[in-house]
């Protein structure tokens, strides 16, 4: 077993890794950039070093720095988490190079799937359905292209080779359009990842995003741990996430769960992963893409399943075999997630940042909350702006939604504008509760950010002014007793007023 | 007795609330008379924390938490927020909420880093050509001129940093209508 | 489905009834009594209605009281939680009468499991292996009764008949005991429940307590949930229960399970219920009784089972039928639960009352928290001191031990005495992580109080004195500040200080 | 900088504690140097809340919570409770602690209800006799005698609730070990 491992991360996955590595009897170190001084994610560990700078570049991206760490200070062991250094092979194997663990795939596996035209090729010969479309093979001959997309079909997608996250990315729906739209994603790319490399796609009409959860040893065990109904996005981000996908028969489920051990087993991969497909309104499945880090959306799996995905990681980096057999995962009933943001839903999802000056997230029976924030946390431009996930299990869809829909009424956040009303609006959607999603559903249909903000909202309660007026009071007598400090200096303002958000790290 | 005047979003006129002790035989109870407009209406308080806890109006039990910040009361009330103006408070500091949507000069809509700027300071430009693109988290975005003119002004630089709202661009468009 | 449900209880159990019945959309009435005028569950109602007087009788005992607010509210069913008026027939009748729903057995099944002599007579008739011991028939004849005594063999258990909770119960090692022995319970049992009738059992040594949730429904269905391991008892009162059983063999587990519905099914059992049996080391068992009620550790079958038990218990209560057939019931990994209490378990688990000044239960992937209280509630003398419920799940015991071990660590209760320390060093006993427990196991095994008291335990950290420093010189601040006040209104003491602990409901 | 003298459990001498803040070129940063006896420890340390949040002694990191209150200091540190007397204040107050293990009295071990009381003053008693009994939540408790002796005064009453440590029956302990 380790005894020390780092988490290369911040924010809820480095909290939520820090709980089942200290559960192990495993030592926690945590690293940290200057703003984060004072983050949830350093009290979480048994051990923490300073990054110096303040941005991802200057501190989470800093492989060097944070191997150095490891090394100074008997670290057997780094965790990736998501984003920063999960997906990056260099850094993968410059962790080797020192003697340390990666929990995660090997930089090979990273490198075969990082670009989408290598990973999409490899996979069709493999069998697995990609979609149709031009690999970028023969260069960039405009008149090539040209018939390339009108064999594709209008719309075509155009999309960065080294892409992710819709950058680089472009619907055409016609061909007068296509060598501008080619122009400008080859430039969004060049200057996003280094690399202009594009490709185009058929583009699917009200797909649906249904990702597979992978999970490989060393050992050349490989299983799948079932779906995840991804669909529900913004800016090309998921904000919500479900298992099972009301998409999926079981032969389909069990034909697309085929096609992504298939896909895992053409890449060699080990430790846990995703392959990502569009499913079409007729049924059909193309492969999209593999992503080579624990998902910000595991949870949901692992409710259904429940295998700790991060305690199943560490064994496989250990060298152990998968935990589990595929006959072994049987999912059980139904589970949501839904990614809370400092974000204003009502001007097209702009980040919101500024002081948490009220955090009570919900609690109750089949609800977890992975959060990296507590109350006097600033959220700052620096990073990601998701504050928090909120995850639901229940026995049938039904039930998880009810629950859902009551913990986000629990759910409070004030000092910064979140999408916590505009996630509860969603839920109400008569098509969201049939099943009835695909990507642009978001584009598709308008769903008010607040709640007094939807159609049949009651006018405001005279409770608000009530309440308003208690507080005020309160505040007032806080301000005679504090006498020289002035209202500004209210109680309500206190950004280290409550109780802390110890998780279970 | 403390009376506050409060004024909700898109209400026409502030109201007159006021919270008085009410008569009672217990101790210790947080019994309140609240005055709304000409309304009486008797709660009781639960305080659970600095600005939260929860309201009995008659029988019914509603939970709170309101943040008080630049004249704001911030009013979750059973899990809607509401934004409500403290007049008297917002009259004393003269007003300084931040107007909306200038069309002299281009500001951050999102705090961020600044990408790229396409223009200095005397350049005319079209309406809707791109001037600046900024980027905050995942998010790229292009800032372009609201109409035609003339740029007076940059005030930000590359790889700067800024916070929501900051001033990026200074731009005369009058002139620039008057000269096209 | 029911509009309006009232909760005759308080404390933890009214907070998790409140969540789930807010989920069905349903209208939840508290009922609360004068010390409990700021409790938590109070504020997880929509509606809430004061009970006169202090003290359990006054109060939450007054069936007549609460009858009367839910016919004049509107009130369709009454769920009665644990406890209090939940195993009270007349109570059960008195709502049918008033045309209020009680979500529970009717008073029939509750008169016929009452008495523990009715009921074992009829279970026996019905094939469940029984306890050998003498009944009380043929009256209270010294001679006759020492003959019985005689015949079962030392030592011998007297227990009364309407009894529960170790009163009135006694154990007899040798005939000479046997007179004083008797008198003494049955003049306890007279004065505790009003019913002198007590009866002799077989004593068995080192026996473990295991208990079978059933469930049946008003259409002659009747399930069981599987067991709970409750063998960990202070003072006869459970405080760590687990399911599966570690001493449970599949074959074991089945005939048990079969005893379980044949018992129910002999009292035409409806709604939730629990039949448990005493398991001796040879590995037979007894049946020991019936409760009519949600128990106290239901949660660890939910976790396990992953069906709401309150959920069903509506569904059941509006004449539905199951919602799970035996079939269905595939029970998943391990949970358990431990109960946090405020007493001092360095003086006899003496019960500790007084202000939870600082009260940060723990969080995480697989930790349940079912709290009754929040930071600045009072613990009085008036209730059951358990303050919260902390639940585990793992998918092996192994796993949701450590799982327990590090959310123990991080459960933060200030103000109060309470057991957390004791549970936490009583979890690392060897033999209680071999799963080698039986009823004595706390007299058997000296368990430290805190973690302080271990053997093996470190020197007192010099981060203590630099914690209390840091919190004096804050304090000193804070007195400054307030002036007047002194250091009296420290800012620690403060109830009100922290995020209040909203759950789910 | 403030100086405490705080004297842990079962210590036979008080310490001397200090915090000072230390030289920092950073902001904001709660860099304290912690002087216990002899030795300096430098800290940092971050707040989540009154007397709560977490220090770091090189680069371990430990979680606080501490109550103040009559005189001690209640430290939840990294899962466990400790306690410690602030010697100056508890001076300051006179010492406030309760006395433990009287034998001249019946005191209430927990706080509950007497639901019997077998003496009246005067009467004689035996060691181990029971005197009273009372009752809390779910438990019974008899009190007995802990030497012969005479009842001097019963200060409770039967469905009296008495807090922890109340006297509920005076003894004269002395007096009976002479007579016997």
């Amino acid at each position: 077993m380790f005894k020390k491992v780092l988490i290369a991360n911040r924010g809820e996955i480095a909290v939520r890794v820090a709980q089942t590595l200290r559960e192990m009897g495993i030592i926690v170190v945590a690293v940290y950039s200057q703003p984060d001084r004072a983050a949830v994610h350093v009290a979480c560990a048994d051990e923490a070093y300073p990054l110096e700078g303040e941005t991802a570049a200057e501190t989470y991206l800093r492989g060097d720095k944070i191997i150095a760490i490891a090394k100074s200070h008997g670290v057997d062991a780094i965790h990736p988490g998501y984003g920063f250094l999960s997906e990056n092979p260099e850094f993968a194997e410059a962790c080797v190079k020192a003697g340390i663990t990666f929990i995660g795939p090997n930089a090979d596996v990273m490198r075969a799937t990082g670009n989408k035209i290598v990973a999409k090729k490899t996979l069709e010969k493999a069998g697995v359905p990609v979609v149709p479309g031009w690999s970028g093979e023969g260069g960039f001959d405009a008149k090539g292209i040209a018939n390339e997309a009108k064999k594709i079909g209008y719309p075509v997608l155009v999309k960065a080779a080294s892409g992710g996250g819709g950058k680089g990315m472009r619907v055409v729906t016609s061909e007068k359009d296509l060598a501008g739209s080619l122009e400008a994603a080859r430039r969004e790319a060049k200057s996003a990842f280094g690399d202009a490399t594009v490709f185009l796609e058929k583009f699917l009409e009200r797909p649906r995003h249904i990702e597979f959860q992978i999970f490989g040893d060393s050992h050349g065990n490989v299983v799948h741990m079932f779906e995840r109904e991804c669909s529900i996005q913004r800016r090309h981000q998921k904000i919500v996430e479900e298992t099972p996908s009301p998409a999926l028969s079981d032969d389909l489920r069990k034909r697309m769960g085929e096609a992504a051990v298939a896909a895992a087993k053409a890449v060699n991969y080990t430790n846990a992963g995703t392959v990502e497909f569009l499913l079409d309104e007729s049924g059909k499945f193309y492969f999209l893409e593999i992503n080579t880090r624990l998902q910000v959306e595991h949870p949901v799996t692992e409710m259904t399943l429940r295998y700790d995905l991060v305690r199943a990681q560490v064994l496989v980096a250990l060298g152990e075999s998968l935990p589990f057999t595929q006959d072994e995962l049987t999912p059980d009933g139904h589970a949501v997630e839904v990614r809370i943001y400092a974000e204003d839903s009502a001007s097209g999802f702009l980040p919101s940042t500024g002081t948490i000056a009220c955090y009570v997230p919900p609690a109750g029976v089949n609800i977890r909350v992975d959060s990296g924030v507590k109350q006097g946390s600033e959220v700052t431009v620096f990073y990601d702006p998701m504050l928090a996930k909120l995850i639901c299990f229940g026995r049938t869809r039904g039930e998880a939604m009810e629950r859902l829909a009551l913990a986000l009424d629990n759910f409070v956040v004030l000092g910064v504008t979140t999408n916590i009303e505009f996630l509860r609006n969603l839920i109400d959607h008569p098509d969201f509760l049939a099943g009835d999603i695909h990507t642009g559903f978001l584009e598709e249909h308008s769903i008010a950010a607040t709640r007094a903000g939807r159609d049949e909202a009651p006018p405001m309660p005279d409770e608000v002014l009530i309440a308003a007026a208690v507080a005020l009071r309160e505040n007032g007598r806080s301000v005679s007793r504090a006498g020289q400090h002035g209202h500004a200096a209210t109680l309500t303002d206190a950004p280290w007023r409550s109780a802390d958000a110890w998780r279970g790290a | 007795m403390q009376k506050f005047r409060l004024q909700p979003a898109g209400a026409a006129e502030p109201v007159a609330v006021s919270l008085e002790r009410a008569d009672s035989d217990r101790d210790q109870r947080d019994a309140y008379v609240a005055r709304i407009g000409e309304a009486s209406i008797p709660v009781e308080v639960e305080r659970t924390g600095p600005g939260a806890g929860w309201l009995k109006v008659g029988s019914k039990v509603h939970r709170y938490h309101v943040l008080i910040r630049d004249g704001e009361a911030h009013v979750w009330l059973d899990g809607a927020i509401h934004i409500i103006d403290v007049v008297d408070r917002t009259r004393r500091r003269g007003g300084s909420a931040a107007t909306v949507g200038p069309v002299d000069r281009i500001v951050a809509p999102m705090p961020g880093t600044v990408l790229k700027i396409n223009v200095s300071p005397g350049d005319t430009f079209d309406a809707h050509q791109p001037l600046v693109i900024i980027e905050s988290m995942k998010m790229e975005m292009t800032l372009s001129a609201p109409t035609a003119g003339t740029v007076k002004d940059v005030r930000c630089k590359v790889g700067e940093l800024v916070p929501l709202g900051t001033v990026l661009v200074a731009l005369d468009v009058a002139e620039a209508d008057d000269a096209s």
